[in-house]
């Protein structure tokens, strides 16, 4: 009886037979990357903007402070993006005939806003509120990043659930006095842990129930 | 390299008085081929190991136990979560999940272990070269002699296997 | 930039254009963008120049009122930028008392119903404003020279003292121009009677908090209606557990049909209207008038001088309440009756400026239409072609007019038979005023700028002075300035803020003595009688195209997108009818074809049927929606229609029903728990009854910090269905669809169980239903992506974006209180034309809109309580009891709905759960319900029942 | 010697006379497979064209699900569940035999299951394999039924553990691999056999390929009998959990009808029940269309009779203990179930389900009625009927008629329901089809071991 098979046939169905057991591994590994990968997450992407804003100029260099644009946001869950007149009040005065700033001039003169696009985004089932965290001690750069030296605005922070979570469950290291919440150079102390703890109970923060459910999504 | 002597035989009796008659005339057994299991032989030829039950029974648990240790690990210390009011180690409800997948656990590391034992697979062997050995699939049984080396002893070899009963004896170089 | 707009996990894509495109009618926002591939993009519109006392991501709050019934319901209402999202009562307003009912809840739904009039329509075609006042002019020209005898206005019942004077002050340009007034749900039978009793229309206001018996004769004050919420409120005081049976309230009534006073009744009597007269000569006679009662079957008699006695023993706390479908005569010696009885009731003059009576003026309208004497027609949103009664033939005549115009929120069936169709402003786009039943007066101010292209009743009225650019604002203004004394802007700006203008209540009058009205009893049996109703969802059928009124349960049937002909067993028997079978219903020649519904309790020779259904120019929602019996009212627009015949056919057709089970077995016995206050045992609750000593494995949970539950207390529940609507605006419920329904599947988070306990034909009892949040909750063990879990508070959650809808969790539910997307209701599989960008643009931003296949149900507004922790946490404050108000316990009239914190010892939850009467729905299954009942305490009088015993 | 003979004996009881030599059953088994023109294929092809009629229908109805929604169905907002529930547990039901008759019989060393494990096992497979595509398709977003797995995500979610429905998930996966394993490798030295009986070069590869190199070596057979035991040993208390899971699915409830502890023990037997009458048809099929009257004879029918009489007797008490505790119990809601079982909505499904499934099987108490394979099969259908409409009235009753009177509802299926069952249907009959011209429907190297009565201890 003549042989069917050469012999690397053996090593090809042996090859194939491993296959079977390491693809599917090797593919929902490959999916997780993906999933933390800036294409899903979108950290670190510059989003193109009608105005190319820059925060480096006018929080690093300037030193406004966020409150002069983000009005709202010890109030209100959202932090609120300026209206054109807010732009104006400096802009009238200051490089009033930049080509870089027709837009807003535009705007103000038509009355048509400025469509700005959303950097930080958060599935729409999720409820974030800006205002109770400055109040609990979360400061801006904790989840914006040295928005200070950002010529053009990008998401810093992965924005996923675990991430939130990860504070949610151990805010201690990320807490700063309500002196500190609007400044770009404040920096953990040596003993941050020591000192997140202090913070934690001068907050009342009770971390039992962060990590419910009804905390982000209603 | 070393040599085989292979006999077929029509009758599974045959194959069976020839390879017992073999060992006690002091002629190394090497296999026997034969469509279906035959009692016995496998201890004619010194396979006793049950090392395949211990690795099944191994793989198993392992994979039982990686099992609930996820289970335990994701529901009481990764993220804790109240339902129902039930405890956050409800080890009743636990067990079936590491159970399910234990037993398949068992089955695969056993698969495993029949592939490695057995040296399969194997689609490429010199036996396929017997002309005739397609028939040990299906109604005819061979015996495979360690052929000693010096010619005299494999002719003797060869005559004492025709005399036991066999139609041909083929030698097998590998 | 403004609120996030609510997005379901699933199909998000396809949500995020609709959002776009709606947000582009509203004034800022942020709109989604799709790119290509990638996450979606989004984008952010700020304002250009940021409104005034406006906080981006916060909602405001501003007091106003809407008129369903043309009287004034105080509301305040809620917006997201710009966007009116839901209504609630005012506290401070007289007709709402800090409740609201189901029709001015739903005017939100009316605001940004798709099936709106949107432009000015000249035939079918569009037309602008500027065509229509020049073809007005040019007819007004005509007009002033025969004085305006040509010149017909026709209007609901208007109440607003500023327009009042606009069309009073057209006399001067128009001496001979008629102003005529029509509601199809009228009140000419109590003016009437009034006028007999006392000269003059006054008004009965009851005080049914300061009574301890009344009995009402077909009349309905806890029904729909301008004073329900009032009634309600006073109701809900005198049927407390807390009272000794002395105080407690005892009700009765006697009803041609069941109504919601007849449901909360202690002692009801189904009679034909054509006798309650009857009973209420015994009443007299007991009170010592020497009048001929006639006859009454034994049962009734029984009843009558069980009542009669009860209420001479009770002078000074006893009111008799005739219903507005009784004849004036009944009305007059009733108002005598109360004289005898020093009854707790208020008269005042009415607020209604028009004393010609609705059946008259539509006579003179019909009339004068069809001798041709009408040049001139101007209809302010009224419907007299569909509601007038159908022997007027208004239908036809309408379109006999030369000229011809209606003003309404919809191209209903009377503006598809003018020539002009001119689209109304909503209540809440422009600026009028209004008065309450009782005549206090609020200003109406707008929350948003008109939607489309639309005017408000003062501008067209102004068009007919002339004035093209009457501004209504400044007309209001005008009004209130005569009357202001002292500093005007300062009151002018108290007066918005409080949503009602100080004493601008009428005072109650003292009338004369009413002498005894000669009224004949009835004799004999009456013919077959059809008596007829408002719909208790759709009131006259202005509100047809409202889908959330159209999906409301009616009370008692809970029918649902439709209507029923009710019907006696003993009748049903006789022309061999069950449920759903169509008979031909006739009258006069008039046939209307109509299901029936088989009613215990519907007394024998009287068959009932509501108004306001089989509607064809109401817009996609309403349209074709069961039948319509207007066409069978005589000339005098009657309640009562006698010798009607009905005849079986081989049709069958039953509206879809969202309750098919009324009867509650011996097993069922801790579902609803009934108890007559003689028998409310004194002292606390056990703890069996709530539920909390059955021995269980579980760990104790973690149970600090706030712990909230809800208390029930079914004894007060009247089953408006208040907290229903509530719960659907506040919540983002969608409305499913007839088809839908009549599958079997329904998405009210809250449900109103209706529970028939004793005697079949004996009032029911109510049971609002929403999720028992248990603290041992079957739904959760079951789930296996845990999106039905408990939260740190007591809250049993979901979380729809985790859900995968597998519906374990329904069904291991015994309450059955979760509801599921069995279709993407709310977005591209939405029912008619609710998909639509404005129906969209009503959703409460801080709820996520349910997507396709995920489980939904109640939350305990979840988002309120959220927004209180956040504001607590803010500023280091505890929250405080009552600082969690639900959308249903704030719609609820008689206040039965209770909800706190478990943790605070002086919280109301805690007080009512150990109130004797206290227990837990299905206690015994271990599953420590959160939410919990008070049992319904009722006041029965033996005396008055069947055996009489 | 005698008993060796005894023992021939009842080996050969299985085997027909024109079946009892090795080459017989080689050639009876590879004929199908090898020399396709021995006879008309005419009835395979209007069976194979019908099933995959059906198959496309099923394709659809789950296409038209995924566009429209779950709600193509008639489930309502009180009976949440319905077609695909039942449809789920019958199948899975069916799923278990195949593994009982060739674990548990190899254990028990009944002969008889030689010459029907090998399409019983098959049949297995795939009824395993369409039941796990319901709970799927009835989920309200079924692409997302990986959330039941525990995989790595940036949400840092993880299932929840305390469902039935994950036991169901991980027992139902475990199965099937389980099953596949075990069916191959009891295949690997019939495709060698096929291997060197083959003609043509494309089937010796294919087979060749599938038999890995199997050379009938008697130290392999030790090993792969080692294996093939230790497997069995496995897969009768898997089989037994699966159906158990299954019955929990209800039992781990608070449901009138559906909390009983006696659901999942007699769900295994009904799985037993309703599987084995699959076997059955199945059997007279293949012997009939593929001539096999030598290996699959008349005693197997009647053997398998006697199972299902017995299966039949057990389920006849399970009912009535069901009966027995909603009364002794006194829990007003599982008494008011049981009348309504009988007298509800559902009463005409229950009747019948009660007359297929402890009634007609009654019939096996007469040899005459055990030895006709037409009687035989005729109630095996009714029977497998009558499994189905159980499942179905399981669901059904208690959903409808739960706790909360106010939302008594009757359950109504629509269209796409039958579609989809018929359909999955129509895909078994047409696996089964390709499997009986593709591979060995009968165990030949177990039927020779069984010929050979020599090599029997």
């Amino acid at each position: 009886m003549p042989q069917i098979f050469r012999p690397y046939a053996d090593t090809v169905l042996r090859v194939a037979l491993l296959a079977i057991l390491v693809v599917p591994v090797a593919a929902i590994g490959a999916a997780y990357a993906v999933m933390w990968s800036p294409y899903v997450t979108g950290q670190n992407v510059v989003i193109e903007q009608p105005v190319p804003f820059s925060h480096q100029h006018h929080v690093g260099a300037l030193g406004l402070d966020c409150r002069y644009c983000h009005t709202a946001v010890e109030r209100s869950p959202v932090a609120s993006v300026p209206p054109t007149h807010t732009c104006m009040t400096c802009h009238s005065q200051l490089y009033t005939n930049a080509q870089m700033l027709a837009p807003v001039r535009k705007s103000l003169a038509s009355g048509i806003p400025i469509r700005w696009n959303r950097v930080h985004r958060l599935p729409d089932y999720v409820y974030f509120d800006h205002s109770v965290h400055i109040a609990n001690g979360v400061g801006c750069t904790t989840c914006h990043g040295q928005i200070d030296d950002m010529p053009l605005t990008r998401q810093t922070a992965p924005l996923t659930m675990s991430w939130c979570l990860s504070c949610h469950r151990d805010p201690a290291p990320h807490l700063r006095p309500q002196s500190q919440i609007f400044s770009t150079t404040w920096r953990p102390p040596k003993d941050a842990e020591k000192a997140g703890r202090a913070l934690m109970s001068a907050y009342h923060i009770d971390t039992t129930h962060l990590t419910d459910c009804t905390v982000c999504h209603r | 390299m070393s040599a085989l002597l292979v006999a077929e035989f029509h009758e599974a009796g045959a194959l069976t008085t020839a390879a017992r008659a073999a060992t006690s005339a002091g002629l190394p057994l090497a296999d026997a081929f034969s469509p279906f299991p035959i009692e016995g032989m496998a201890e004619l030829l010194g396979e006793t190991s049950t090392r395949l039950r211990i690795w099944m029974f191994v793989g198993g648990i392992a994979v039982a136990a990686l099992a609930y240790a996820t289970e335990v690990w994701s529901a009481v210390y990764n993220y804790p979560i109240d339902s129902g009011g039930r405890p956050e180690h409800s080890w009743p409800a636990f067990l079936l999940f590491p159970f399910a997948v234990g037993i398949f656990g068992a089955a695969l590391t056993g698969f495993i272990g029949l592939l490695v034992k057995c040296g399969l697979p194997r689609l490429h062997h010199p036996l396929f070269e017997i002309n005739g050995f397609e028939r040990v699939t299906q109604d005819r049984f061979m015996l495979a002699l360690h052929a000693p080396p010096a010619d005299a002893d494999k002719r003797s070899a060869v005559d004492w296997l025709k005399q036991a009963g066999a139609d041909n004896v083929w030698e097998l170089e590998w | 930039m403004t609120a996030r707009p609510p997005i379901a996990p699933a199909d998000a894509g396809r949500f995020d254009i609709d959002r776009r495109r709606a947000l582009t009618l509203l004034a800022g926002g942020m709109a989604l963008a799709l790119s290509s591939c990638g996450p979606p993009r989004e984008e952010i519109v700020p304002y250009v120049s940021m409104p005034e006392g406006m906080t981006p991501g916060l909602p405001l709050t501003f007091a106003t009122a809407v008129a369903p019934f043309g009287y004034a319901q105080g509301v305040l209402a809620t917006s997201h930028e710009g966007r009116p999202t839901r209504l609630d009562g005012n506290p401070r307003h007289p007709s709402s008392l800090g409740a609201i009912d189901i029709f001015a809840q739903a005017e939100i739904m009316s605001l940004y119903s798709p099936d709106r009039a949107q432009a000015v329509r000249h035939g079918d075609d569009i037309a602008a404003w500027s065509a229509f006042e020049g073809a007005l002019q040019a007819q007004l020209e005509q007009e002033k020279l025969r004085r305006g005898a040509g010149l017909r206005i026709v209007t609901g019942r208007i109440t607003s003292p500023t327009l009042i004077r606009q069309l009073q002050a057209l006399a001067d340009v128009f001496p001979a121009a008629r102003w005529l007034r029509f509601e199809p749900i009228d009140d000419d039978a109590p003016r009437a009677g009034a006028v007999a009793a006392f000269g003059e229309p006054l008004v009965t206001l009851p005080h049914l908090d300061r009574a301890k018996v009344v009995l009402t004769l077909d009349a309905d004050p806890l029904g729909p209606g301008p004073q329900q919420l009032r009634n309600a409120a006073a109701f809900a005081k005198v049927r407390q557990s807390r009272l000794t049976p002395d105080d407690f309230l005892r009700l009765y009534a006697v009803e041609s049909m069941w109504r919601l006073t007849g449901a909360n009744a202690d002692e009801r009597l189904a009679l034909a209207p054509q006798l309650m007269r009857n009973v209420a000569l015994r009443v007299a006679q007991a009170l010592g008038a020497s009048v001929d009662a006639g006859d009454l079957p034994d049962r009734a008699r029984r009843f009558a001088d069980a009542v009669a006695k009860d209420l001479a023993g009770n002078k000074g706390r006893a009111i008799v309440l005739a219903g507005d479908t009784q004849p004036p005569e009944v009305h007059a010696l009733c108002h005598w009756i109360n004289a005898q009885l020093a009854a707790p009731v208020d008269h005042l003059p009415p607020v209604d400026a028009n004393d010609k009576s609705h059946a008259q003026s539509l006579q003179e309208l019909a009339d004068d239409l069809g001798a041709g004497r009408v040049e001139t027609l101007i209809i302010i949103d009224s419907n007299p072609a569909y509601a007038a009664p159908g022997a007027l033939k208004l239908r036809e005549l309408i379109g006999k007019a030369p000229f011809s115009a209606h003003l309404g929120l919809t191209d209903n069936e009377t503006a598809q038979r003018c020539q002009w169709r001119l689209p109304m402003s909503h209540a809440l786009e422009a600026w009028s005023d209004l008065r309450a039943v009782d005549g206090t007066a609020s200003i109406v101010q707008p929350l948003i700028r008109p939607l489309y292209d639309t005017r408000s009743a003062h501008h067209v009225i102004g068009l007919l002075h002339g004035d093209l650019g009457a501004d209504p604002y400044a007309l209001v203004r005008e009004t209130w300035q005569a009357r202001a004394t002292g500093d005007f802007e300062s009151q002018w700006r108290r007066w918005l803020h409080d949503g009602v203008i100080a004493d601008s209540a009428a005072a109650p009058v003292t009338p004369p003595q009413p002498h005894l009205p000669n009224v004949a009893p009835a004799q004999g049996t009456p013919p077959l009688t059809l008596v007829l109703a408002p719909d208790p969802s759709l009131w006259d059928g202005r509100f047809a195209d409202n889908a959330w009124l159209q999906e409301c349960p009616r009370p008692l049937t809970h029918e649902v997108w439709g209507n029923s002909l009710k019907i006696a067993p003993q009748d049903a028997a006789i022309h061999g009818l069950r449920d759903g079978d169509v008979v031909k219903l006739a009258h006069d020649g008039v046939t209307v074809a109509a299901p029936v519904r088989v009613q215990d309790g519907q007394p024998a020779g009287v068959v009932a049927a509501t108004l306001g259904l089989g509607r064809n120019a109401a817009g996609a929602i309403g349209n074709g929606v069961g039948f319509d019996v207007y066409p069978l009212r005589g000339p005098a627009a009657g309640w009562h229609i006698e010798g009607v015949t009905i005849e079986a056919t081989d049709q069958r057709h039953a509206p879809p029903t969202t309750q098919h089970h009324f009867r509650l077995d011996a097993e069922d016995k801790d579902i609803l728990r009934t108890l007559a206050i003689d028998d409310l045992p004194r002292g606390t609750a056990s703890s069996q009854d709530r539920g909390e000593s059955l021995p269980s494995l579980l760990p104790r949970q973690n149970e600090d910090g706030y712990q909230w539950a809800m208390v029930i207390d079914t004894s007060v529940c009247i089953g408006c269905n208040a907290c229903i609507i509530a719960c659907q605006s506040e919540n983002n419920v969608s409305v499913v669809g007839p088809e839908e329904v009549e599958a079997g599947r329904i998405m009210h988070w809250l449900r109103v169980d209706t529970y028939f306990l004793h005697e079949k034909d004996e009032p029911p009892g109510f049971q609002p239903v929403p999720c028992m949040h248990c603290e041992h909750a079957p739904c959760e063990p079951v789930c296996p992506v845990a999106a039905s879990v408990h939260d740190g508070e007591g809250l049993n959650a979901q979380v729809y974006n985790r859900c995968v809808g597998t519906r374990f969790c329904q069904s291991n539910c015994p309450y059955k209180v979760r509801r599921f997307n069995w279709f993407a209701y709310s977005h591209d599989q939405a029912y008619a034309n609710l998909g639509a960008d404005t129906v969209t643009a009503q959703y409460n931003p801080d709820v996520t809109v349910r997507g396709r296949g995920v489980m939904e149900k109640c939350t305990y507004c979840v988002q309120r309580i959220s927004r209180a922790r956040r504001e607590a946490e803010k500023t280091d404050t505890p929250i405080p009891d009552g600082g969690v108000v639900t959308a249903c316990q704030s719609a609820c009239p008689t206040r039965a709905i209770s909800f706190g914190d478990l943790n605070r010892k002086d919280s109301s939850v805690n007080a009512l759960r150990h109130e004797p009467h206290h227990y837990a729905m299905l206690g015994h299954l271990g599953t420590r319900p959160r939410t919990t009942y008070l049992a319904r305490l009722n006041n029965p009088n033996p005396a008055a029942q069947d055996d009489g015993a | 010697m005698s008993s060796r003979d005894d023992r021939a004996k009842e080996a050969l009881r299985w085997i027909a006379p024109a079946g009892r030599s090795i080459d017989a059953v080689n050639a009876i088994v590879a004929a199908p497979l090898l020399e396709r023109q021995r006879w008309s294929w005419r009835t395979w092809w209007i069976a194979f064209a019908v099933s995959l009629a059906l198959t496309g229908a099923m394709a659809i109805s789950i296409a038209w699900l995924l566009i429209e929604g779950i709600g193509i169905f008639g489930n309502n907002t009180t009976v949440v569940w319905g077609f695909p529930i039942a449809n789920y547990v019958w199948w899975i039901g069916i799923g278990n035999a195949g593994t009982l008759i060739s674990a548990m019989l190899l254990l028990l060393r009944q002969h008889w299951r030689a010459s029907i494990n090998r399409f019983a096992e098959a049949m297995t497979l795939f009824a395993a394999a369409i039941a796990g595509i319901f709970p799927i398709l009835h989920l309200g977003r079924p692409l997302y039924f990986y959330w039941l797995a525990p995989y790595p995500n940036t949400m840092a979610l993880w299932p929840q553990w305390r469902s039935a429905l994950i036991w169901d998930f991980w027992a139902i996966s475990s199965y099937i691999l389980f099953s596949l394993l075990f069916w191959y490798i009891g295949l690997v030295p019939d495709l060698a056999t096929l291997r060197d009986r083959a003609k043509g070069t494309m089937a010796r590869t294919l087979f060749g390929i599938f038999a890995l190199g199997w050379r009938g070596s008697a130290r392999h057979w030790h090993t792969l009998h080692i294996y093939h035991m230790t497997m069995a040993c496995l897969g009768v208390p898997l089989v037994v959990s699966l159906h158990s899971v299954v019955g929990l699915d209800f039992a781990a409830s608070l449901m009138p009808g559906w909390a009983e502890t006696i659901f999942p023990p007699y769900f295994v037997v009904g799985a037993m029940y309703s599987g084995f009458t699959m076997v059955i048809v199945l059997a007279a099929a293949v012997r009939w269309g593929l001539r096999m009257q030598a290996l699959i004879t008349i005693e197997h029918f009647e053997v398998m009779a006697k199972m299902l009489l017995a299966a039949s007797t057990i389920m006849t008490l399970s009912y009535c203990t069901e009966w027995f505790t909603a009364w002794y119990g006194g829990e007003g809601a599982e008494r008011r179930l049981v009348v309504y079982a009988f007298t509800g909505d559902y009463r005409v499904l229950y009747w019948l389900m009660l007359v297929f499934n402890c009634v007609i099987a009654q019939a096996f108490w007469f040899p005459a009625a055990r030895r006709s394979i037409a009687a035989v099969v005729t109630i095996g259908i009714l029977i497998n009927v009558g499994m189905w409409l159980e499942r179905m009235t399981i669901v059904l009753n208690t959903l409808s008629h739960g706790y909360a009177v106010s939302m008594w509802r009757t359950y109504a299926p629509t269209l796409w329901d039958f579609l989809l069952l018929f359909g999955s249907l129509g895909f078994f009959a047409l696996l089964f089809l390709i499997f009986c011209r593709a591979l060995p429907v009968v165990s030949m190297h177990e039927t020779r071991r069984l010929l050979s009565a020599e090599a029997q201890p």
